[in-house]
């Protein structure tokens, strides 16, 4: 099972790193923003995977947390564009 | 017999991440992306949070998983309404 | 009277907040939590000078775990001049500050402020002095931002950034000192501290940190700008005691923390510093077109005359002679407190009455003012260091000192010093003296000339007739 | 487990994590920027949940991805209202006199040389006698702290006058804030997508900040992390263009701007009364009085955090109605 947790931290460690080329390539904004949704997904699951690798239950928390920010940073972002247009 | 099939689960759910980031990089344009990312929020990390809770066997984590995993559904809908929106009035103005 | 030290904290917090929940009432409050805090100041002076250094285990927790807060002489004659330069400068607030918004705004950050600088003065702790040093400097910027003109505002962002690059200093100086000693607490570093990579290092960052906010020459050129364009009663706090705290952790580290680490090379580092400071300020100040530009670089130049101090105290071995120049340095530092806070409100008083601060229109102020420019004329003669002010006292120690460690340089620069301050103020008098017929009454207005003089008459005289007493409080150490 | 196995993993993150912090400052494009820097704010969150610091994590989730993002968009959108491409000028970028760019390298000279000197000293310090006597102190006496999380047993107990402290440099803050004058009235009201995240989002935040509240006392959490999760509450409801942001007007919003310190020091002069030391909570006591000051002071973090989002006094409400109706009318057009 470690071996399969590590393998999996590894994989979406590789995920993350092809969400921020996306994030450096854009074009656009919303391309950016789509990338950034990406990670801060992996960065959920990887927390996951730590909490048991590391045997720490409060990273669960942290994920949590992170998955409801995420959602806020997605709203700040759209929520800016939407006052732009309108 | 349990390990085993979280242990597919979790491996099911990195495939569907790197699917994901791997359509994000490659596909065309901003749409087919969007259709890409969806699969990494909710298949990725739905089959990897179901995995981990079998593993967990704990009811609270296995809670606190499926609670995450809704989030991240719902903020990712959302948000990829909004972006796609937002992208087609740019075009539409253009 | 340990209690006195909880008090000293408590008391101006609590005022903050009743002030900010009772602003229609404020200006009462605030002046009733101010009385109280300087009755506790004064409480804690008499407890030390009976009972010695004092010291209270906060939350009852023991040294190391806990934060420990700890009163010897330096701290509770500061302490007790904070009180006073603060008590004097909120009357005077209560007349300056007329509109009800602005008082509104002005009492809990003024409280928060007294607040911040006493907890510094009791902090035995490094961590501690960083959390106060923080309370202290943005707590003194908002103050200084309620002038709500431009230049207020883009002095303050400059005094803000500041502040934030010598906090950033000290905390990474603190951090160093924790990962090295694995302690925090003042008292017990002076016996674990070891001159090495990570002593030098800390207290070569800590004490940047701390010139920065002190204003030792370069570091100063953000206080003329941001002590000239803030409201009067808060400039008066800023130069005589904001500057000071600083000024007091430097005193601190290098004297009891880290004594066994600093240099005579790096001393005199420092009073090299603070020679240019001397004449640069002085020269500055003389030059200023405005009084209280003219006040803003005399602080930079008196706080030059402190770190002139520093190379003497290093030379001198231990014993009568440097306890002797130790009390001339704080006799300085008290007497330019009062003086330049008497100062400062006096020049406020002549801004609100005549409308302006030009030296070269000051003509008949002495005649509509006699008592504020008689207070100014207190405040030059402790700039000044003339007898019988609490400066000549301290000069006299420094010279004592030059002599006696053959350092002849200091001589020559205090010298310097005191010529142009006495240029700069018989400057201002000689403008303020026209042809006009005096009033039948010196003071004309009651609560917001009394401040100014009652400040500077204890530079003056008090402070330099009745000055014994401050070196006997400070042979109580930690 | 064993920690070298995450060798691979580490230095994946630690790359990450540098690559991102100097991507988001070498960018010349702001938007680019601050996307760049959520993300920096997102992995770097993992990488604190990787070193075992939840209470970091947690903070730097709340902070650095959540909170600072939202912040530096507004920001961004303010400098450059209506356009995104007023700012896309590449001239400028390539018109900086040669004394800038010396001066930019010495700059670039004295932080690196200041870096060597600080990791010279830390190497020292880090090379000498490891000093274990404060984590003893403090788990010996986790017992009589009232709560078996140490951060917080540290932070609300044995330096709980730091944290008082803290809160009234927190109160300085938002007084500093609102000398800045009104805000400006915030943004169009959302659409029914956002709406429905709205409906739902912003009671879990709550809900998720009463548990972090609640948690901080065995578990990493507290009123820090919990403040900084509600005040995300409010930035969400600020982007649908409530600007009240869920925060009361006038007397209400200034009990809970002083609530922190306020609450803080009754219990701590309280206890003097009782002829127990400042802040020296009774053992049997200690984990109440500990969350009644953690409830306060994450209500005041909230309302600090947000009003520094907001960047000034709230209007009042009357102003606001008056300012709602003419978005309406507008919008009708």
């Amino acid at each position: 099972m470690t071996e399969l947790l590590l393998l999996s931290a590894t994989g979406l460690m590789l995920s993350l790193f092809l969400g921020l080329l996306r994030v450096l390539l854009g074009p656009s904004a919303g391309d950016r923003m789509l990338a950034t949704q990406l990670i801060g997904t992996v960065g959920v699951g990887m927390l996951l995977v730590l909490s048991v690798l590391l045997d720490e239950p409060a990273l669960i928390d942290v994920a949590l947390l992170l998955a409801l920010l995420a959602a806020v940073a997605a709203a700040a972002f759209t929520g800016q564009q939407e006052a732009r247009h309108d | 017999m349990i390990n085993l099939a979280s242990s597919i689960l979790i491996l099911a759910g990195l495939f569907f991440y790197l699917a994901g980031s791997i359509g994000l990089l490659r596909l065309p344009d901003l749409y087919t992306r969007l259709h890409a990312l969806t699969k990494a929020d909710n298949l990725g990390l739905g089959l990897l949070a179901a995995g981990l809770a079998l593993h967990s066997q704990h009811l609270l984590t296995s809670l606190k998983l499926l609670l995450i995993w809704l989030a991240v559904l719902a903020a990712s809908a959302t948000s990829a309404h909004l972006i796609a929106r937002q992208a087609r009035r740019q075009e539409t103005r253009r | 009277m340990t209690d006195a030290m909880i008090g000293l904290v408590a008391l101006p917090l609590t005022g903050a907040v009743a002030t900010l929940l009772l602003p229609r009432s404020a200006t009462v409050v605030a002046i009733g939590a101010g009385l109280a805090t300087t009755i506790a100041a004064a409480l804690l002076l008499f407890g030390v000078a009976n009972q010695g250094a004092l010291h209270y285990e906060m939350g009852g927790w023991s040294t190391g775990l806990g934060i420990t807060l700890r009163a010897d002489g330096l701290s509770a004659l500061l302490l007790m001049m904070t009180s006073l330069v603060a008590l004097a400068a909120s009357v005077y607030a209560s007349a300056y500050f007329s509109a009800a918004s602005e008082r509104a705004r002005f009492w809990p950050l003024w409280l928060l402020l007294w607040t911040s600088l006493n907890a510094l003065f009791l902090s035995g702790d490094l961590f501690n002095l960083y959390v106060t040093l923080e309370l202290l400097g943005l707590s003194a910027v908002a103050l200084a931002t309620l002038g709500g003109k431009r230049a207020a505002a883009e002095a303050a962002l400059r005094y803000l950034l500041v502040g934030l690059l010598g906090s950033m200093l000290f905390l990474a100086g603190v951090s160093l000192i924790y990962a090295g000693y694995g302690t925090l607490d003042l008292a017990t570093l002076p016996r674990v501290v070891e001159p090495g990579p990570i002593a030098w290092t800390a207290l070569a960052m800590m004490t940047t940190g701390l010139l920065l906010k002190t204003a030792l020459f370069p570091l100063h050129f953000w206080l003329p700008p941001a002590h000239a364009s803030a409201p009067a009663p808060v400039s008066a706090v800023l130069s005589a005691l904001v500057v000071k705290a600083a000024f007091y952790l430097v005193l601190r580290l290098w004297l009891d923390v880290f004594a066994n680490v600093v240099t005579p090379v790096a001393a005199n580092l420092l009073g090299l510093l603070g020679a240019c400071a001397v004449l640069w300020g002085s020269w500055r100040a003389l030059q200023a077109e405005r009084l209280k530009l003219l006040a803003a670089w005399s602080t930079v130049a008196q706080l030059g005359y402190l770190f002139l101090f520093f190379p003497l105290l290093l030379a001198l071995p231990p014993g009568p002679t440097r306890d002797l120049a130790a009390g001339g340095l704080v006799m300085l530092a008290l007497t330019h407190g009062f003086a330049k806070a008497g100062l400062f409100l006096a020049i406020g008083v002549i801004q609100q009455r005549c409308g302006h601060d030009t030296i070269r229109d000051l003509d008949g102020t002495a005649q509509h003012l006699p008592a504020t420019t008689f207070a100014i004329a207190l405040a030059g003669v402790a700039l000044i260091g003339l007898p019988p002010s609490g400066a000549f006292l301290g000069k006299w120690q420094l010279l004592a000192g030059a002599v006696e460690t053959g350092q002849w340089l200091w001589l020559v620069v205090t010298a310097t010093g005191s010529l142009l301050a006495a240029a700069y103020i018989f400057r201002v008098l000689g403008h303020a003296f026209g042809h006009q017929p005096y009033p039948n009454q010196p003071v004309t207005v009651a609560r917001e000339e009394w401040p100014a003089l009652l400040l500077t008459a204890m530079a003056a005289l008090v402070l330099g007739l009745g000055g014994a007493p401050v070196w006997k409080l400070l042979e109580i150490g930690t | 487990m064993n920690t070298t196995n995450l060798l691979v993993f580490d230095g994946l993150l630690l790359f990450s994590i540098v690559g991102l912090a100097w991507a988001s400052l070498a960018t010349t494009d702001e938007r680019r920027s601050v996307i760049l820097f959520m993300a920096f704010g997102l992995v770097l969150a993992v990488a604190w949940g990787r070193l075992l610091a939840p209470d970091v994590a947690l903070a730097e989730a709340a902070i650095g991805a959540g909170l600072s993002g939202a912040l530096l968009l507004a920001a961004v959108r303010k400098q450059s209202p209506g356009s995104s491409h007023t700012h896309a000028n590449p001239d400028r970028n390539y018109s900086e006199s040669g004394a800038k760019v010396v001066l930019q390298w010495l700059v670039t000279l004295l932080c690196a040389a200041l870096a060597g000197t600080l990791a010279w000293a830390l190497l020292h310090a880090l090379s000498s006698a490891p000093h274990d006597t404060l984590p003893r102190a403090i788990s010996d006496n986790l017992v009589a702290s009232g709560v078996s999380n140490p951060v917080t047993a540290v932070l609300l107990n044995f330096r709980a006058y730091d944290t008082l402290l803290e809160l009234a440099v927190l109160l300085t803050a938002v007084l500093g804030i609102f000398s800045l004058g009104q805000t400006t009235p915030g943004y169009q009201p959302a659409g029914p997508v956002f709406d429905g995240l709205v409906r739902w989002l912003v009671p879990v935040l709550i809900l998720t900040a009463g548990y972090l509240l609640w948690v901080g006392a065995h578990a990493p959490g507290g009123a820090f992390q919990a403040g900084a999760t509600l005040a995300a509450a409010g930035v969400v409801l600020r982007l649908t263009g409530r600007s009240r942001i869920g925060l009361p007007d006038g007397f209400v919003l200034r009990i809970i701007m002083a609530a922190g310190v306020g609450v803080f020091l009754l219990v701590g002069l309280t206890l003097l009364l009782l002829g127990r030391p400042f802040l020296g909570y009774p053992p049997a006591w200690a984990g109440a009085l500990i969350l009644l000051i953690e409830t306060a002071a994450m209500l005041s973090i909230a309302a600090t955090l947000l009003l520094a989002f907001v960047g000034g006094q709230p209007q009042s409400t009357a102003v606001n109605a008056a300012a709602n109706r003419q978005r309406e009318e507008n919008s009708r057009c």
